[in-house]
């Protein structure tokens, strides 16, 4: 089966080197994957916020095209495109009436028969059962694996991992070799959307992320969300202000730390487009 | 022949400013079977109900049937004025022309006509009625009371003073339940065991009280005034007749490291052990899952230093066979445990612990010996932060309803710290104070004006650890959702009270009813709330939902008051209005074909099945038999059963097909 | 075929049970059921697509009953009958042995009721096709097309009671239509009495028919009145999610729901 | 011609919908006069055939009522009933009884305004569908409107 592949704005933008080490630890695990063609903007976060019809739309119309190519099921990495696309599916799902509205509105048929797997479910179901034979550098840090608000929220809905302690990334990284850290801001806000609006913002919620990772010791902090990723790393200058000193702590994306962990060349898992050094 | 007499009251003016009284009476005299028909201003009267009484020797009437008010209102009198006259006072029926004609109708032709139609039809109906008898039921006059806790003694001790013998079975080795766990209760702040204890010691000393500790209900069987219960006595490996309890072989034992139930994992217990040293009755028992010589075949020490040679390694479970009359259940609560809250860490963190467990800090008999010491350090702690509503009123967690005792518990907690931590800083996160109750608020006020306790009104987000200090998070909510983070050393969760473990089971045992969260739901929630839907089962305290000691003690004497009541009486007498499966001659012996989906439909497991025999005592047929204790009367069975076989006394198929006929035909 | 009879045969010969109901030819080409209590009849016992007969009516009747131990050549509806009648406690394991027969003609052996019971619920009890377009063009006339539909369908049943007689689920010893205080069901097979007749056995059908069509077929005038129970099922497809026999004895009219869905109660 | 009146039989249980008709005439709410009320204990006791029975007899229109879902006197005989009223509208439906003159309520016993209403609405409506006819044909009951009595 192919699986089907919805990058997001992200991960053709700020955030490649996400996209790169997926479909480079996907290839490496030899899984048949398939961009969905001519996607759009899942609407985050300003959709939602603003026009409900438009906000269930976008995503309908990713998932519609993904039916109507084929695909079963899709791997969205971006945990807010994952949560929207979710979310679409559930209220759809729920309300037939919205359904047929939404579809008009699209001029798409939507039936809901694609599976939305959000990164750790994609690993879980292909790359986890294999993983520890094909460790060859095992990932030996101790590492502060960070879920931000998208991954698990609203539990009612995404049902996936346990809403208030998420366990998934810790036993997935304890597999390549590393020591995941019990901490206490897994779950926390790093300011998201607020970066370029208010630095200072994510500067702070950010800051308290950071900090308590270094303080008990992680020495890489693992993600799955882009904009996760890009506050730890992009704003670290307005972390280590609030801070008031320097932190060096790495952000990797998990699947850069997989990719690392079976060998994969650095280069091809994008590490050298971080902001703060990757020196793990 | 059918001798009806029919007797239409005016009610003052209450019918016949309305209907037509004389006419309903001229008219219905003249319908076959009736011998007499009059009205009458008041049929209620004394006078009244004379002229009843005397048409009925009089004419020698085999029916009556008294037009009036609603049969909700005066069937008792009517029925019990005809048995005074010798007329069976099934016999007797009432046509509602008040609620259901004059009150509700314009004068009219039409309004008569209609208390002429709802008359003939209980004519009709009357025709077909059958003499009953009242049902009577032997009692037999034990009460078997289920959980040794508050209320379970409080309903042992009233029933048993009350004249009645008392069997009270406790899972635990001892009795004495939650409240022999706490330290102070709210809102005196008293010693909790020194009001308990006198009361346990009462109970074991008491003659009508049987008590046995240690012991579970194993199954249960019969009906109201006639359970037949087995009783299963945990084996406690010793001779509790030859033990003198010196406690001996508690200190010899050494298998010590065992987390005590009674402290709530904060103390240690032997494999041999007595719960608490006022414990009732205060004999020991091997815990087998842990005894060193169950589990590994060796050791035997408290045998050894035994001066009394009461250790009985070989002793096996015991089920004993136990008539009991009447039930009640007291078997309390338990409270959620502190791994219920991935937020605060699923109770990892070792000063982070529930209000019971606070409690046994707090009591002078626990590990502390009542001082607050923190169990991870024994450090006293200098910030300490009470979670109202852990789990409680949390729709995500499973648990919407409120827990009830936890506001005024917290404030306790609160209070006893401050009294015992001078200059400690303690904070409350509370979502409302609940505190409806006899000198309740008061008590509340007391802690945060003069105790000096802080009250943050908002719920906390998340605990953590960070440097040796446990970090709060949550936001005040008066103060516009302020996040706020204590610095804390020590963290007491109010978990919400569930039900205890296994009631659902007991529940299904019992046929007791039980609400959504397993706790036993009672048969009304105002007028009847210590009675069950199984006629005989009463419920004593936090079974039945969150309660505090004096709400507890109240249901038990509650309790303890209608199993008197019931006691009181050596045979119970019911309405016989009981459905009934027939019987007829061999070789058919019932026209019910055994297919017994009459069971499944009935809503008190009342019908059972019976196999009828020949001489030989071969089974010739398996049919259906109600049984008269258990069933109530609703009928559901008979509407059905295919064959027509059951029927129900006093809303047979006769009589209500006659009354359908009668209504639309005259 | 052969497999059958050596069955039946071994099922006689070493006294396992008493009788074996089959099918065997009978008059024109038409089947009947055969009751083998010897090995030599064994040899008569027949199946092919014409044995629709429920043979499940048989197992209740006193005559057969008193025999002793019964086997039953059954098809999937006679095993749903089966099944149905167990959880009504007419059968059990002790009286009856099973012996499955595929629409190809497989035998397939039972160890016990619980055995027949995992094999029944492969199959949905599903309305088929032909008759589900009659039951959509009845739905889709107004009640008082229904209304006068059924008044002359059923109007020539002369109350023979034959549809009752093949119906493996009418086993009552007493019939509600023979109780007579009161007299529920007008005796006389006039329009009333048909009507109320009909409709009373569909009831009592609900939630216990097996959808075997035993009624229809053995009725002398060809009335359908197998759509009444046809109906029934799919209502209680709808509204409680659809039934299956089972051993756990569980009925759908003598339990509930707390959430069942009504749409029609103010 | 004076209006047609319809015949309304109504079945109810004794704890909460007789109850809520008694709770009716102490307020003194006053409805039409058309309805005839039998009492059963629970809605559970009543048979269908018993509805069946008073079209057979002449009735215009019926009202089944009892306690509302977890009010039940025995806990769950409505449950029961509902579940079988449910079957039998069904079959009533199909076979062409006109279901709109057979209301289903639940009238609880402070409910004495709702009883008051059930009844003057089913009365209203019933008596624009008139009379029953189409059964009584079948019944071989008269079919020409006739006055009570």
């Amino acid at each position: 089966m192919t699986l089907g592949f919805y990058p997001g704005c992200s991960l053709k933008g700020s955030s490649r080197e996400y996209a790169e080490s997926v479909l480079a630890v996907v290839k490496a695990f030899n899984i048949q994957i398939q961009e969905i063609d001519d996607w759009n903007c899942c609407g985050a976060t300003a959709a939602h916020s603003l026009n409900k019809e438009l906000s269930l739309a976008l995503p309908a119309r990713v998932l519609s095209l993904a039916e109507k190519q084929g695909l079963k099921e899709i791997v969205v990495p971006c945990a807010a495109c994952y949560a929207r696309l979710s979310m679409t599916q559930h209220e759809l799902l729920k309300n037939p009436e919205l359904k047929t509205r939404i579809a008009e509105i699209n001029n798409l048929e939507y039936n809901g028969t694609v599976s939305i797997l959000n990164v750790i479910q994609m690993l879980d179901r292909y790359v986890t059962p294999n993983l520890e034979s094909r460790v060859v550098k095992p990932f030996g840090h101790k590492v502060a694996c960070y879920y931000g608000c998208y991954l698990v929220r609203p539990h009612e809905i995404l049902n996936f991992d346990r809403v208030e302690e998420p366990l998934s990334m810790d036993t997935l990284m304890a597999k390549t070799g590393a020591t995941p850290i019990d901490w206490a801001f897994k779950t926390e806000c790093c300011g998201a959307s607020l970066s370029i609006s208010r630095t200072s913002s994510v500067g702070r919620l950010s800051g308290k992320i950071v900090g308590d990772a270094s303080d008990r010791g992680a020495e890489a902090i693992i993600v799955a969300c882009p904009m996760c990723q890009s506050n730890l790393d992009m704003r670290r200058k307005e972390i280590n202000s609030y801070l008031g000193k320097r932190i060096d702590i790495p952000v990797l994306y998990i699947t850069q730390a997989i990719g690392l962990a079976i060998g994969l060349d650095r280069k091809a898992l994008g590490l050298q487009r971080h902001f703060v050094k990757v020196k793990v | 022949m059918a001798k009806i007499g029919v007797f239409i009251c005016h009610c003052g003016e209450n019918i016949s400013a309305t209907v037509d009284c004389a006419k309903v009476a001229e008219v219905v005299g003249k319908y076959d079977g009736v011998a007499i028909s009059l009205d009458y201003k008041y049929m209620c009267s004394d006078p009244g109900q004379n002229l009843i009484k005397k048409a009925i020797v009089e004419k020698g009437l085999t029916g009556v049937v008294v037009a009036s008010c609603s049969p909700r209102m005066h069937e008792p009198t009517f029925r019990k004025a005809c048995a005074e006259a010798g007329l069976n006072p099934y016999m007797c029926e009432m046509a509602n022309l008040r609620e259901h004609c004059s009150w509700v109708h314009e004068k009219g032709e039409a309004t008569t006509q209609k208390a002429i139609d709802l008359v003939r039809t209980i004519v009709e109906k009357v025709k077909h009625n059958q003499s009953l008898d009242a049902i009577k039921v032997p009692v037999t006059k034990t009460a078997l009371v289920i959980g040794g806790g508050i209320a379970g003694i409080q309903a042992s001790l009233d029933i048993a003073n009350s004249g009645h013998k008392v069997i009270l079975i406790e899972k635990d080795p001892s009795i004495g339940g939650h409240m022999s766990q706490l330290s102070e209760t709210f809102p005196t702040l008293d010693c909790s065991q020194c009001i308990l204890t006198p009361r346990m010691v009462e109970v074991a000393q008491h003659p009508n009280i049987t008590l046995y500790t240690y012991a579970e209900l194993e199954s249960i069987d019969g009906f109201i005034g006639n359970f037949k219960v087995k009783i299963r006595k945990k084996a406690k490996s010793i001779d509790e007749k030859i033990c003198t309890g010196c406690g001996l072989c508690t200190t010899k034992c050494p298998n010590k490291k065992n987390p005590s139930e009674f402290n709530e994992g904060l103390g240690n217990r032997t494999a041999i052990y007595v719960p608490f040293p006022q414990a009732v009755p205060n004999k020991p028992v091997i815990d087998k899952a842990l005894c060193t010589y169950y589990t590994k075949g060796k050791c035997k020490i408290c045998e050894k230093f035994c001066p009394a040679h009461a250790i009985r390694f070989d002793q096996e479970d015991e089920i004993i066979e136990v008539p009991v009359g009447a039930i009640v259940l007291a078997t309390g609560f338990a409270v959620k445990k502190t791994d219920f809250f991935p937020e605060y860490g699923y109770g990892r963190h070792p000063d982070i612990i529930t209000g019971l467990q606070f409690e046994r800090l707090a009591s002078a008999s626990g590990p502390t010996l009542g001082e607050i010491r923190r169990p991870s350090d024994g450090k006293i702690p200098e910030t300490i932060v009470f979670v109202a509503c852990a789990g409680s009123r949390d729709e995500a967690k499973g648990i919407p309803y409120c827990s009830k005792i936890c506001c005024m518990y917290t404030a306790k907690h609160a209070m006893l710290y401050q009294h015992k931590v001078h200059g400690g800083k303690s904070y409350v996160f509370y979502m409302d104070i609940r505190a409806g109750g006899k000198m309740y608020d008061e008590f509340v006020r007391r802690a945060i004006e003069e105790d000096g306790v802080n009250y943050i009104r908002g719920r906390v987000s998340r605990v953590y650890e960070k440097n040796g200090k446990l970090i709060v998070k949550g936001a005040d909510t008066l103060l516009g959702a302020m996040p706020v983070e204590i610095e804390a050393d020590m963290v007491v969760l109010a978990t919400a009270g569930v039900a205890n473990e296994g009631a659902e089971e007991l529940a299904q045992k019992l046929h007791v009813s039980y609400d959504p969260y397993h706790f036993f739901a009672e048969a009304h929630p105002k007028l009847k709330p210590v009675e069950t839907n199984t006629a005989g089962i009463f419920l004593a305290g936090a079974c039945q939902a969150p309660r505090d000691i004096p709400e507890s003690v109240a249901m038990a004497s509650g309790a303890a008051a209608k199993v008197a009541g019931l006691f009181s009486q050596d045979e119970l007498t019911r309405e016989p209005l009981i459905a009934v499966v027939n019987r007829q001659a061999p070789p058919v012996f019932s026209s019910c074909v055994g297919c017994f989906l009459c069971m499944s439909a009935c809503p008190y497991h009342a019908i059972e099945k019976e196999e009828i025999k020949n001489r030989q005592g071969e089974v010739l047929k398996t049919v259906a038999k109600v049984n008269p204790g258990l069933c109530q009367g609703c009928g559901t069975c008979v509407a059905f059963c295919r064959t027509k076989s059951i029927d129900i006394q006093g809303y047979t198929h006769e009589e209500v097909y006659s009354e359908v006929m009668a209504l639309l035909n005259d | 075929m052969d497999d059958l009879r050596k069955r039946a045969k071994e099922l006689i010969d070493t006294s396992a049970v008493k009788v074996v109901i089959g099918y065997e030819q009978g008059t024109g080409n038409k089947t009947r059921a055969l009751f083998v209590e010897n090995s030599e009849v064994a040899d008569k016992l027949i199946f092919d697509s014409r044995c629709v007969q429920n043979l499940a009516a048989y197992v209740t009747k006193q005559e057969v009953k008193s025999k002793g131990k019964m086997a039953i050549t059954a098809t999937l509806p006679v095993m749903r009958a089966i099944i149905q009648l167990a959880s009504e406690f007419q059968v059990n394991d002790d009286n009856l042995i099973v012996i499955g027969i595929t629409p190809e003609s497989k035998i397939i052996d039972f160890k016990n009721l619980e055995e027949v019971e995992t094999y029944v619920h492969q199959f949905q009890i599903e309305i088929d096709a032909r008759n589900r377009e009659i039951l959509d063009k009845l739905d889709k006339m107004t009640p008082s097309e229904r209304w006068k539909f059924w008044i002359d369908e059923l109007s020539p049943c002369f109350k023979c009671y034959a549809c009752r007689a093949a119906c493996p689920m009418c086993y009552c010893s007493r019939c509600t239509v023979d109780f007579n205080r009161p007299q529920w069901i007008p005796v006389s097979s006039n329009e009333l009495g048909n009507l109320e007749w009909h409709f009373m056995r569909a009831m009592h059908l609900t939630g216990r028919c097996v959808d075997c069509d035993a009624c229809a077929n053995a009725c002398p005038l060809a009335i359908p009145i197998n759509l009444l129970t046809k109906k029934m099922i799919e209502d209680a497809k709808s509204d409680f999610g659809g039934y299956q026999p089972s051993l756990k004895g569980e009925n759908l009219l003598s339990t509930f729901k707390p959430d069942d869905k009504e749409n029609f109660i103010q | 011609m004076a209006e047609f009146e319809p015949k309304i039989v109504a079945f109810v249980c004794n704890w909460c919908t007789y109850a809520g008709a008694d709770l009716t005439g102490t307020s003194r709410i006053k409805y039409a006069s058309n309805v005839r009320i039998v009492r059963f204990p629970c809605t559970g006791r009543i048979d269908y055939m018993l509805l069946l029975k008073a079209f057979d007899e002449g009735a215009d229109g019926i009202i089944v009522s009892g306690c509302h879902p977890n009010d039940c006197h025995y806990t769950s005989g409505n449950f029961h009933a509902r579940r079988r009223w449910m079957a039998f509208r069904s079959l009533c439906d199909f076979i062409g009884i006109d279901t709109r003159r057979i209301k289903f309520s639940w009238v609880s016993a402070a409910e004495g305004a709702k009883w008051a209403d059930i009844v003057n609405t089913t009365v209203a409506s019933v008596r624009e569908l008139g009379p029953y006819d189409e059964y009584k044909k079948v019944a071989k009951k008269p079919v020409k409107e006739e006055s009570h009595g």
